[in-house]
């Protein structure tokens, strides 16, 4: 079988969900990638929705966090101020699930402002949505996002929301709760705070992709780890599975 | 008690220039027959609050009728950018548009201090976040056991918050269900309170997860079925995501964007 | 995951002597099946903690399994004093029992805030009340907006949180209907949850007004079918309001109580 | 017809409720007037009970505030936090409606403990339970007890629940919402707090009662209005309700 960059990008963020209980999921490629593990590797994963959806398991893949079909496949449907104050905060969830226009070394990103430069006007994206609690309150997070410059900066030009701040003992000096960002799974491969310095560092690339191709397509040197792996290639079920889901298949 | 009114007398009473109008629906049942029909008598200087902008605001922004957003995820979900909202913010097109920017779980808050009528909220929220630092309603308080720094949250008291539901019954009693959102602080928040219905019936048997907001608590009740498109009402209508991706190239497009809005929300006035 | 298990096995594992434990249930499902087991287990120096103590806390109290009690309101409702409740606080018998005392907004906040996980709740309440001379966990705070001072009261966060429960699946998700109280809440604030059922079933229909606890919320399910007796679960069973009345004179009296408790609760252990 | 004393008092608490739309009932007395008010005076008002319903139309007199039928017969049943917070907190209740152990002549209530003297332990009460906060956010206050210097006394014990604290402007300097309250029910008559001085006053004494009687059974110097009147007595068909009811036979 063949495979696109991005569903390589899918299938190992769906694989890095591994022994998670239960997922906060993020709008777009997180929710992909969260359905996906649901129908593969975790398939007692629970899915969380900040729509106040607890325990969905769609059959088709929502284009919207809010469609119907969230709602009438959950074990529970609460409302918004709650599944953000007696399910996020208070630390229920495992693993927050999220996606990012702009992340930075640190794994902080920003979905608020582009800034284009002098005498032109910021660039405006969507805003914070629920990210700065998830990736405060989970026990841990996972972000998903292209590779690209644009995408991972060496600075970035507003901090939406923390991932590990400015380096180690950040989290701790700001009081978030949650271990943060645990890693950054893009179209290249993943990345992963090095345990000393929290910098986010090449650990994975995926089948048919080089360090350097991730290095030159990152805004800061990105650092390569000394045993760089590679990912395993999807699998037909993984693929299969991908594929329904992205057509708006029902399950099998 | 509510009374039982036409859409358009409904909003001719209820919602006025210079208003602060929250039209909330977290995905589901959003009330675009309302705001349509806000566009078409001209209502403007609103200020406009919503936790998920989405197309409704989108449209409503286009057509001049804000003046300042306060919101926390401003995006055509799973499809991409509201372009209106973009160009207002980043050109000042057709008028600049003023922002107070939150989180979710701020803006959820927000909403709840306000049906509790206090005047702000307490979260473990915005920490290391740059967004404290373009708001005036996010600030801190310290709690007075442990010592612990907070985020505070100022409240949101709407003039008028409207929201779609799928029944009322003929005495102005509400009833709504499925993903509830936050409808019902946003109601409770507000100095006036207008819901369109799919259906008003004789009696309200009870649905599971069904929230009901007594007619004692709501101005007025309009009937607009299918009111809530391209969002959905769970029971009656499903979303149609495919307007959800065609609304990306109609306001990509500002002279498409308002034919648009000539052809499908102007003409019913006509 | 919630296991289902015996109430002698759950009751045993999860709650021990010196815990702070919560009972809810606002007159409805009122846990009386669990509090019978503990009493039976001679489980000790509890920090018992709910808004209504009720005839569940007297007989807790007059069995000396408590040393300290978080209330709001402590009647025998609609019938008049709790005997065993007023013995222990005006003669400390069988022991001397340490009050700490709210409104029932307060107690409500308080559990709010530890199912949300924050140290404190804002509540406007108090107000010209001697309450907060006698309590450490009410405060105040200044809203950083307004400048008004509001009360804080703090989280609660029992040890272990227990409520009866009208049904379980067998996965151990929880569904609970009818008058719900402050259970769910209760429970979200607790480090363990014990929840007693009138019945297990295969699947859980979803109900009007129902709230469901996933079973990830919860350590163990066990089957009690009329658990709340005297009071009772909608659906299942009535309100024993004659039980009530009767206890009056049960608990004016100390052998009586005793001997009441002893035939009643203790003989089920021998 | 005949009544007793305490029959009238019910009779005219429940006629307190004209013109209410909406009750935050406390339990006990204020029960019983509550529901004998909606088969009366006022049938369209709507009884709110902590327990968390929202417009209860019992068909029998409830002994709890938690009986099965306060919750069959709502238009809503809401969450104890949210009959607070939402409900009761916000503004919403026209009236709230309290029973009481001890009354001050400011309409100041205590229901947590009696002093009995030196070398005595304090008597035990229920406690607040809904009263201080139901006492400062209802548009207005009624208050229904037993005439006795037992429990209208010239000073409490505790204060419980604030009525007119310590005089005119108190309220306002306290910062309750509310008017307070603006009647106090007993078997004997009623009293309502002066104009000029917020003290509780006779206004009126039921048919067979003299002021001296209700003036002896308080226990402060209480004042009675120079144009003091007399209740009408109990209409047949309150007598018939109220009897209904308190036997807990359900509508006819």
């Amino acid at each position: 079988m063949t495979w696109t960059s991005d569903e390589l990008m899918t299938v190992n963020a769906a694989r890095a969900l591994a022994g998670a209980r239960t997922c906060f999921v993020g709008i777009g490629l997180p929710s992909a990638a969260a359905n996906l593990a649901r129908r593969t590797i975790e398939p007692g994963l629970v899915l969380i929705y900040e729509s106040g959806t607890l325990g969905s398991k769609p059959s088709r893949l929502p284009l919207s966090i809010g469609d119907g079909e969230l709602a009438d496949t959950a074990d529970a449907v609460v409302s918004v101020p709650e599944i953000f104050n007696y399910w996020l905060q208070a630390g229920r969830i495992d693993v927050g699930f999220l996606g990012a226009a702009q992340v930075d070394r640190y794994a902080n990103v920003n979905t608020t402002v582009i800034d284009r430069g002098p005498g032109r006007p910021e660039g405006r994206l969507p805003g914070a949505g629920g990210a700065p609690e998830i990736a405060a309150s989970c026990g841990k997070v996972l972000l998903v996002l292209r590779h690209s410059p644009r995408n991972l900066v060496g600075e970035l030009d507003f901090v939406t929301t923390v991932g590990h701040g400015d380096g180690p003992g950040s989290r701790a000096r700001l009081g978030l709760p949650g271990a943060g960002p645990v890693a950054v799974i893009t179209d290249l491969g993943i990345m992963r705070p090095d345990p000393e310095t929290a910098e986010l560092t090449l650990t994975d690339v995926h089948p048919g992709t080089t360090a350097g191709q991730a290095v030159a397509a990152t805004g800061w040197p990105l650092a390569v780890a000394g045993d760089l792996r590679v990912t395993e290639p999807p699998t037909e079920a993984e693929l299969t599975a991908l594929r329904r889901l992205a057509q708006g298949a029902p399950d099998a | 008690m509510a009374e039982i009114r036409s859409l358009r007398d409904a909003v001719a009473g209820l919602v006025h220039s210079g208003d602060t109008v929250a039209m909330e629906g977290f995905t589901h049942l959003i009330p675009f027959a309302a705001a349509h029909e806000m566009i078409r008598q001209r209502v403007t200087d609103l200020t406009l609050v919503r936790m998920t902008p989405d197309v409704i605001y989108d449209q409503l922004i286009g057509m001049g009728a804000a003046r300042k957003l306060v919101f926390s995820w401003g995006g055509n979900p799973g499809v991409g950018s509201l372009h209106r909202f973009r160009d207002a913010v980043e050109n000042g097109w057709p008028r600049p548009l003023e922002l107070d920017e939150h989180s979710h779980a701020g803006m959820a808050n927000r909403y709840v201090a306000g049906a509790s009528r206090l005047p702000f909220a307490v979260l473990r929220g915005y920490r290391g976040s740059d967004l404290p630092s373009r708001s005036a309603t996010i600030s801190t308080v310290v709690c007075p056991f442990t010592g612990e720094e907070l985020a505070a949250v100022a409240a949101i008291n709407p003039d008028v918050t409207v929201i779609h539901a799928q029944r009322a019954d003929r005495d102005g009693n509400v009833q709504l269900w499925g993903l509830v959102g936050v409808q019902k602080e946003a109601a409770l928040a507000a100095s006036r309170v207008l819901v369109t219905v799919e259906e008003i019936v004789d009696d309200l048997t009870p649905a599971p997860g069904a929230v009901v907001l007594p007619s004692w608590t709501v101005d007025a009740v309009a009937l607009a079925p299918n009111g809530a498109h391209p969002s959905y009402a769970a029971g009656y209508t499903v979303r149609d995501n495919g307007f959800y991706q065609s609304w990306d190239a109609v306001s990509r497009d500002r002279d498409a964007f308002l034919r648009w809005m000539d052809e499908n929300v102007l003409e019913e006035a006509r």
